[in-house]
């Protein structure tokens, strides 16, 4: 039931290698496996920046009073790909920044699992914090990614970021 | 999907053929889990709006949250309610997000 | 010449392991070799932290409308550690963190090494976010670490944080 | 070393061996540079202030920083300029830093 009404989102449409391109070119992408941080850190590679700022959003064991098991994250990769694409170009223009890249992950996640990398470089370090916050902020708040708790009593729950 | 149809007779004066448009959409989420699948391709009279397109649909699987609570995307990109729907367009009703 | 007066103070007096060890333990510390990231990271993994940030302070190409070749930083290296491990301590007081480590290099460094790495866990984003330009902006400000950098003419020039 | 102890006679009546201290100061970044030296000992009068120490070794080695652009250090501690120092006390001018 879960696997035929979510399936399809739990997984992305395209190879680990195309998500990574569009990731360098676009500055945002879904992937279905494990983030390679070095991998993101080394597109962002410049001699002109002295600010790299990044932020791991990690799953917690718990949230709220709950403890959590393990979740699931699912995506709208289309739209995910195309808003994503949107929001490093704003950040862009928001901010004095080189280049961000970001990378949404989703499928089953473990606790400890990156979630979410979002990585800044820049030539001073204020805009690389400012740019790398609100990169992270506008993700959580307009990138269609649905997050779906599992806990010890084998409850579940749909999470929202916005209450 | 007939009764989709069906039920918007009444409203629409020139519901033919030529004027009905087939649409596809997307269910993510709690809206996959009340539609109980992922996709359906719906055939609505042209004049149909996003805002009715969603009416009719939560009518038809019991939706529990209303369109206030809801974004819409329209081909891959945010729409807003009252963009128009064209022959086949995909549409996805975007409950509240939680990424990161 | 600079061996003579400045030799003692582009080392550190313990060895690596030491300085890990004291990273770890009180939060900072320096490092006259290559910063290791990942051991770095290794002693901020905790399951109850959803939110990692990190700083990483690379050596720039420019400075104002200089281009750089290499610079080199030098250390009091007893001052660093007690005063380091006051600014750690004082960031956790002020934010809601779980830990945070800095090491600051110091020694010859050329472009694109990376002469400071900050990293901070927290249950939450923001205190992550904030404590890390804290910790940062602090050690900038009251580490006493010093620079001074060499441009194509073979000429140097001692630089200060606070013009 | 002998021309500070002679510049303080004047001003320090009990200027006898029991009153006076061992102390050490490091120079580091420019500070080295001018004093062209990493650490020297000196010794001074008991009642020596922090400023006094950096006054008298100003003249010394010709800083051409003045006091106010310092922060002093005693004993691998920041420490302010009122403190006292005592014999065998490490003290270390700090000229402005440029970490990061």
């Amino acid at each position: 039931m879960v696997d035929q009404v979510h399936g399809q989102s739990m997984s992305i449409k395209r190879s680990i290698d195309e998500a990574y391109l569009i990731a360098e070119r676009d500055g945002f992408a879904l992937l279905d496996i494990d983030i390679d941080e070095s991998r993101l850190k080394s597109t962002l590679d410049d001699g002109s920046c002295g600010a790299f700022v990044c932020f791991e959003g990690r799953v917690r064991n718990h949230n709220n009073a709950s403890s959590v098991n393990r979740l699931t994250y699912y995506g709208y990769e289309e739209l995910a790909l195309n808003q994503g694409r949107a929001i490093i170009e704003e950040a862009k223009k928001r901010f004095e920044i080189t280049h961000a890249i970001a990378i949404h992950r989703i499928g089953a996640l473990e606790i400890g699992d990156v979630a979410i990398w979002v990585g800044v470089v820049s030539a001073h370090r204020y805009p690389a914090f400012d740019a790398c916050r609100w990169i992270l902020d506008t993700i959580k708040a307009d990138i269609p990614v649905w997050k779906q708790e599992y806990y010890q009593d084998d409850s579940t729950k749909w999470l929202s970021n916005n209450g | 999907m007939s009764t989709l149809l069906e039920s918007n007779t009444n409203t629409d004066i020139d519901n033919n053929i030529s004027t009905m448009m087939d649409i596809t959409v997307l269910y993510f989420a709690s809206l996959a889990d009340e539609a109980h699948c992922h996709e359906e391709k719906i055939t609505v009279p042209q004049s149909t709006s996003l805002t009715g397109l969603y009416e009719q649909l939560r009518q038809k699987h019991r939706f529990s949250r209303p369109q206030s609570e809801l974004r819409v995307a329209v081909n891959d990109y945010f729409a807003k309610w009252t963009d128009e729907i064209n022959h086949g367009d995909s549409v996805v009703f975007i409950t509240p997000v939680a990424g990161g």
